[in-house]
């Protein structure tokens, strides 16, 4: 018998306080798929980035084709043929799509870089993953989903032969995701090795021939294709069953609170937007990548001025220039860059937590630190944030526990509306369904939420009605009883329905 | 108060050797002079201090400390204002480049360095063109106003030692600093900004308000330090009044503990800062005969200090992490 | 006068006298003036050393307080800012012995003077321009900066002798006017805060602008050689006159080969000598070493191509032939 | 390019301004001092501007002139050495320098601004204890060597013109720079760092080592600067020679179109960069007849191409903006 493409055992791996693998194994065949799935922090991105050549294990071994192999730099790696798509982007935004794309492996003609060989194979690998625009474009022009499609370019044009990908849906479009998802069928087919990771269970179930499960920093399991079903997955990861995924009952709308007429944002000042929000609903808000959900939460929240038109909360008329004066209005933004606008990472939990309502319950200026102690007591216990103490900085909590410190951090000014923006991205099942919970909570006591998702099964799950955006417009709005992944993709694509069983990997029911 | 630790255990020992090598060290004459320069220093480094939390830099400073150190004698001897209003005029002054800054990097977005460096040009040049390259000073007069600087508060149990009166306003400057960075929201706005403006805004927090008033504080306590110096020294010339003094000050500052980052500083080691650096080189003049390798001294200690803290640092992380992993194993 | 300190530790008492000469800056001056010192401490059995304040005024403060501190027997004192420093001055002198050299504070509790005075050595300078150029022509002079009273005396004594004014060392002119009368315009005065890169643009930036100059004046010791460079540049040397102050090698090398009119030198190295041998004096409580005009004269002397070969012998074997 | 449009136009219109006011601007004699002095800056401000790509600062350069500008002279006068040798011992200093604040500021992670900031103090401090404050130069000696600086070189076809020397060696240094930035991967490398230096490590690139290479640039043509700046002036003394080069430098690079935040950057620019403050101090002594303005004339100029630049780009993004509107609108 052969030896499998890719052996890792008994991999450890320390930082200072936290021991992220202990003693983790795993196989990879030739052509195979593995997906890689856990809760956050569970030490995936770890692993991966052993096996690319990112960070040395503390002990253990790695063995391509049986033979033991040192992977001490990314350079030996990818000479190995080992790439790696990391969770978070890294693009240099100053240089071109092809300069990114061979960034450290450029061609050489006469001592200096070979431009036109370059940007000629970069086309090539552009086209592969479906992305549409010159090879010479600087990338800080690109929306975030293109970056993304650049990035998986890049490690396409290392023709690795073994290719992780660390979350790479996290920010792309169902209809991204679905060209994604061909090119891997195609590289499989062709015989290169896959390590998926992801937290979509639903793309789980569609792409991997074996699933291998880390809990705390160890191997919780393996699924075999056979036994790869949402519930033992589920599981195998949080060590439990969790009941039922979205316990959603529909709340009776109550007054209008937020009523939002003509609004026009900065980026599509050519679109007026309209629509309501009552107290105590749950609306969701679907689109494509780059549809101007996030534009238009922005302009709400005051971050980026809107251009024209009227925003009324509870009947009064705003005009919000900073989130300053959204946030007296009763308005909160959960936003979608977590890292950079949510929480400070090197704060404490207990500082984040009070940063919002500091001016609330300031006594002439100065800070009231028994309010902050009290109010990080309840937020840390309302929210389940799992860290030994409020004093730990943020930067060490799991992507979970910080999207409920930014949460947290709103709660304390009990906002009339919650706005969110991609609340879940990259966050695991079990912190997923406490923020579901909190939802469903909040709504209960009145509060109006408007949710941006690019997880149609979240929207079809959690909203009591479903706004659709395309380009900058509301294409239209779904009532609970309308809704359907055919009626969302149809007025976020705007065109005829043509679904695609792919395109949005569908949960099993 | 970690992070001042080593800072701190390095005054001590720079005094003690100087104690040792010479008898003079610890005269009172001695220790008096030693408090007012740090006095005078540290006044203008808590100020870029403030700037430094933002992760903003001020170039300024030594520019700001001349035309105000020229500016108040000149006001006052060529021009025959009064006191008050001429020292308003000055803080006047100060306040406005400040707030000129502060607006020009947030409304315009243009780098702080590069905003203060033309700051750093452009006041000096100012100072220079009004004085016309004259010295100007106080000559024998305005003693009262002098003995801001140069006065001694005589202490109740301690002969033959007076308190010099820049104390007392290093004392105020400090104590209301760092009662605004660490107890007012305001504080607590400059450091979260320091850390990830974006975030900070999300918050609700009006972030250039604060920046701006970042870049105030750091002109204003160097006009106080301009007008503190210029009537300790007595005259100011234009040309190399407070020249480098913005190096000296970030220096402090940094050797106190505030990190270039931003988000990180704390008030007590921006004055241990700034005493480390006269002590140092009140020690090469009293224990050496040449006092021309001072500045390679100064460096030489500074960076020493900065390799033997992140060294210490990097040992106590790792002493830290295997005591974690082996109570882990243990338990 | 109290002999010594009650502050100060350690300094008097048993053991050599402690005698420091304070400069107004760094310059090879002063490293002539540290020569004198150096040999008068040997001679007359003194630890004496020079100290060169680098940041101009509050570092001679700071200089002279920690000297204090260290119970010096004894300070002379070049001051920046005679006139307003005379504070610091008087509480150094309550607890040592101090004397000026190179610029006086009369107003000050100095004991005495040593030195020249300023104005009368730039005129002996004007007078060498006016030697130059007997038909009159234009001046440009050239100095490190205006602040320093020395530099300002000296640069009006240069102008009065120019114009033909009677000596009156009150006068004053602006830097930035044209001067004129006696057959001479004076273009003006450029300054480069010792910047020596600065300094050769000045004079470069100066001949551009005047191509039919005159003579430049160079007031800074390193003023001069400075020019000498921008003219052999220009291939001008020669052409235009230069008349010089201070004794730079350049610029003595320029005298022998024709290249500059003249220099007016002082006597640093006596200035070192005599400051130190007098500190000495009163540090032992001989205080008669003090003349009722409290002033010790070491008169400027203008030097010219006949003089040059002999002043410089002199001066190499003073100074112990550093070059 | 579109970066530099700005700064060119600037010159360009100092230029002739300065012409206009002053039929003595454009003599080849003058012509040739403003070239000769434009390379000699121009050579120290490329050397940072590859520090300033890393999204670094070198704060150390004038005392790296400084101690290069004395050490050459007195290694030739007072040591004797011979002049491939000496010449061989500056230049492997200033590498080592470079070197020793790369691997500081790699290795021990230490901040830019404090690493180069202890330079600063350190080597000026360094050059005054081995010359003993004394100024040293060539005299009369060296002519060959200093025809390096003060050579001219004659154009066939324009008489009365000779192109001075140093411009060769900044020739010679931007086309290096610029190939080297531009077209080669090691260039890449630094741009890419400059911006994302995770993003260029997780591509496999040693980012230490590059970075160290671009503080061994930055101080190695500081100190072929300092060379050429003593061989040109003749004498150096440690006190103030190369006082304030750095910010020269830093100014020159940033007006020529280096972010300091990293990532940018162009050799054309950072040349224009510095010619623009030479022909603004030479302008202030052709036209005006006190130079002590000159800073204040400076820093304003600076100041005001900053906000120009700034609010010109914002205009031209809103234009754009604009125009992409109505062209929608359209089809
Ligand atoms: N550079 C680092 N320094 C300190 N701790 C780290 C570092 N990188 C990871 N960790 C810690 O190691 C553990 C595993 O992290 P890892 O990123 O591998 O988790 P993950 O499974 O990828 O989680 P996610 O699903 O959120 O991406 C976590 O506790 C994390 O905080
Ligand atoms: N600050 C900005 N400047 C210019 N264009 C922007 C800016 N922010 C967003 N855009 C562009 O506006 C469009 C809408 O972006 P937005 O982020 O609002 O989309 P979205 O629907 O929220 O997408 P996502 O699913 O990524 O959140 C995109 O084409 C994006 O590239
Ligand atoms: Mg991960
Ligand atoms: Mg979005």
């Amino acid at each position: 018998m052969t030896a499998p493409l890719l052996r890792a055992t008994r991999l450890t791996k320390s930082f200072p306080g936290v021991r992220a693998l202990r003693g983790v194994g795993l196989t990879l065949n030739r052509g195979e798929v593995v997906a890689v799935i856990g809760e956050n922090g569970a030490g995936k991105s770890t692993l991966m980035k052993i096996l690319a050549g990112v960070q040395t294990p503390d002990s253990g071994e790695v063995q391509l084709e049986g033979h033991p192999v040192v992977l001490d730099s990314v350079l030996v790696a990818l000479r190995h043929g080992i790439a790696l798509i990391h969770q978070e982007l890294n693009l240099a935004d100053n240089l071109d799509v092809a300069a990114n794309i061979f960034l450290g492996r450029e061609p050489l003609r006469n001592g200096l870089i070979d431009r036109d060989r370059i940007e000629r194979e970069a086309a090539v690998h552009l086209k592969a993953v479906g992305l549409d625009v010159s090879p010479r474009t600087p990338v800080h022009e690109l929306s975030i989903g293109q970056q993304q499609l650049v990035e998986i370019a890049k490690a396409l044009s290392v023709q690795a032969r073994v290719l992780i990908m660390d979350e790479p849906t996290s920010s792309l479009s169902s209809g991204e995701a679905a060209k994604l998802f061909t090119v891997i069928h195609d590289l499989r087919s062709r015989g290169v090795s896959m390590l998926y990771i992801s937290h979509r269970l639903g793309e789980v179930n569609a792409l991997a021939d074996r699933v291998v499960v880390l809990r705390d920093g160890e191997n919780a399991g393996d699924l075999e294709r056979a036994d790869i079903t949402h519930g033992a997955m589920v599981k195998l990861m949080v060590g439990r069953d969790l009941s039922q995924f979205y316990a959603h009952e529909p709340h009776p709308p109550g007054r209008p609170v937020l009523e939002v007429r003509g609004l026009r944002s900065r980026v599509h000042p050519k679109h007026a937007v309209d629509f309501t929000l009552r107290a105590g609903e749950i609306v969701g808000m679907a689109g494509l990548v780059g549809a101007g959900r996030t534009e238009l939460l922005e302009a709400l929240f005051g971050v980026t001025p809107a251009v024209g038109g009227s925003i009324r909360v509870d009947g009064q008329e705003i005009q919000p220039q900073s989130p300053q004066e959204a946030i007296a209005a009763g308005l909160a933004l959960v936003p979608e860059d977590r890292k950079h606008q949510g929480v400070i990472l090197e704060m404490a939990i207990r500082d984040n937590l009070s940063l919002a309502s500091l001016r609330q319950d300031q006594r002439r200026g100065f800070l009231n630190r028994v309010r902050e102690l009290a109010l990080s007591g309840e937020m840390m216990s309302r929210l389940r944030i799992k860290a030994p103490h409020d004093q730990q900085v943020v930067q060490f909590l799991s992507g979970g526990n910080q999207q409920k410190v930014v949460l947290g951090k709103w709660l304390a000014l009990r906002p009339k509306v919650l706005l969110l923006d991609e609340p879940t991205r990259g966050i695991d099942i079990g912190a997923k369904q406490e923020i579901y919970r909190l939802m469903e909570e909040l709504s209960r006591t009145g509060v109006a939420i408007l949710f941006v998702s690019s997880e149609l099964e979240e929207i079809l799950g959690l909203s009591d009605r479903t706004l659709v955006m395309h380009e900058g417009r509301l294409t239209g709005e779904l009532r609970r009883d309308q809704l359907s992944e055919e009626a969302v993709m149809h007025l976020a694509t705007n065109s005829s329905p043509s679904p695609s069983p792919l395109s949005t990997p569908a949960l099993p029911a | 108060m970690r992070k001042i630790l080593g800072i701190t255990a390095l005054l001590i020992v720079v005094c003690v050797i100087t104690s040792l090598a010479s008898s003079s060290f610890l005269s009172a004459y001695n220790l008096e002079n030693l408090i007012r320069r740090t006095a005078l220093f540290g006044i203008i480094s808590i100020g870029v201090a403030f700037v430094i939390v933002t992760g903003g830099i001020d170039l300024s400073i030594g520019s700001v400390v001349c035309l105000v150190g020229c500016g108040l004698p000149w006001l006052l001897t060529t021009h025959h204002w009064s006191v008050p209003t001429a020292l308003a005029a000055v803080i006047l002054v100060s306040v406005g480049i400040g707030l000129g800054h502060g607006l020009l990097i947030t409304r315009l977005r243009l780098p702080p360095f590069v905003v203060t460096l033309c700051g750093l040009l452009l006041y000096r040049g100012i100072a220079r063109g009004f004085t016309q390259d004259q010295t100007v000073g106080f000559g024998s007069e305005f003693k009262a106003l002098r003995s801001l600087a140069t006065g001694q508060i005589p202490l109740p149990f301690l002969s033959g030692f007076a308190l010099p009166a820049p104390w007392i306003f290093l004392i105020a400057v400090a104590v209301l600093a760092a009662i605004f960075l660490n107890r007012t929201i305001y504080g607590r706005y400059l450091l979260a900004l320091g850390r990830n403006e974006d975030a900070a805004r999300y918050s609700g927090i009006n972030t250039r308000r604060m920046i701006v008033l970042a870049y105030v504080i750091s002109s204003t306590l160097a006009g106080l330090g301009g007008i503190l110096f210029v009537l300790d020294v007595n005259s100011a010339q234009p040309v190399d009044f407070g020249n480098f003094y913005e190096l000296y000050a970030i220096a402090a500052a940094v050797l106190g503990g505030c990190s270039l980052r931003g988000g990180e500083g704390t008030i007590v080691g921006v004055i241990v800062g700034a005493a480390l650096m006269q002590v140092l080189r009140n020690m090469i003049t009293l224990v050496t005969t040449h006092n021309n390798i001072e500045f390679a001294i100064i460096g030489a200690v500074i960076l020493l200090g900065v390799i033997a803290d992140e060294l210490v640092k990097r040992y106590a992380a790792r002493r830290r992490a295997a005591r974690a992993l082996a109570a882990e194993g243990a338990g | 006068k109290p002999a010594s300190d009650s502050a100060g530790g350690s300094g008097s008492g048993g053991g050599k006298k402690k005698i420091a000469f304070v400069s107004n800056g760094v310059a090879s001056f002063w490293t002539i003036a540290g020569a004198g010192v150096k040999a008068a401490g040997e001679k007359f059995g003194v630890d004496a050393e020079t100290l060169m304040p680098v940041e101009g005024i509050s570092d001679q403060k700071r200089i002279i307080e920690d000297l204090v501190t260290r119970g010096i027997d004894g300070i002379a004192v070049s001051p920046i800012d005679p006139a307003n420093q005379t504070d610091l001055l008087n509480r150094a002198a309550k607890r040592t012995h101090l004397i000026t050299h190179d610029s006086d504070a009369p107003a000050s509790d100095r004991e005495l003077y040593i030195g020249m005075d300023n104005y009368s050595a730039g005129r002996l300078c004007g007078d060498l321009v006016r030697e130059a150029m007997p038909k009159g022509g234009t001046v440009m002079l050239f100095i490190g900066r205006l602040e320093q009273d020395n530099a300002k005396r000296r640069r009006q004594g240069v102008i009065d002798a120019i114009l033909g004014r009677p000596a009156n060392p009150a006068n004053y002119d602006a830097p930035g006017t044209i001067l004129e009368g006696n057959g001479f315009k004076i273009l003006g005065t450029l300054t480069d805060q010792f910047d020596r890169a600065k300094g050769k643009a000045n004079a470069e930036d100066a001949l551009a602008k005047y191509p039919d100059l005159g003579c430049m004046v160079g007031l800074f010791a390193y003023n001069p050689p400075l020019m000498l460079e921008a003219l052999g540049q220009a291939n001008k040397l020669g052409k235009v006159q230069v008349v010089a102050f201070d004794e730079d090698d350049a610029t003595l090398e320029g005298i022998q080969k024709g290249h500059v009119h003249g220099t007016v030198v002082q006597n640093p190295y006596m200035y070192g000598f005599k400051s130190v041998e007098i500190l000495s004096e009163l540090a032992k409580g001989n205080a008669s070493v003090i003349p009722a005009s409290k002033f010790i004269d070491i008169p400027a002397r203008q030097i010219r191509k006949a003089t040059v070969d002999e002043f410089w012998t002199d001066l190499k074997a003073k100074t112990g032939a550093k070059k």
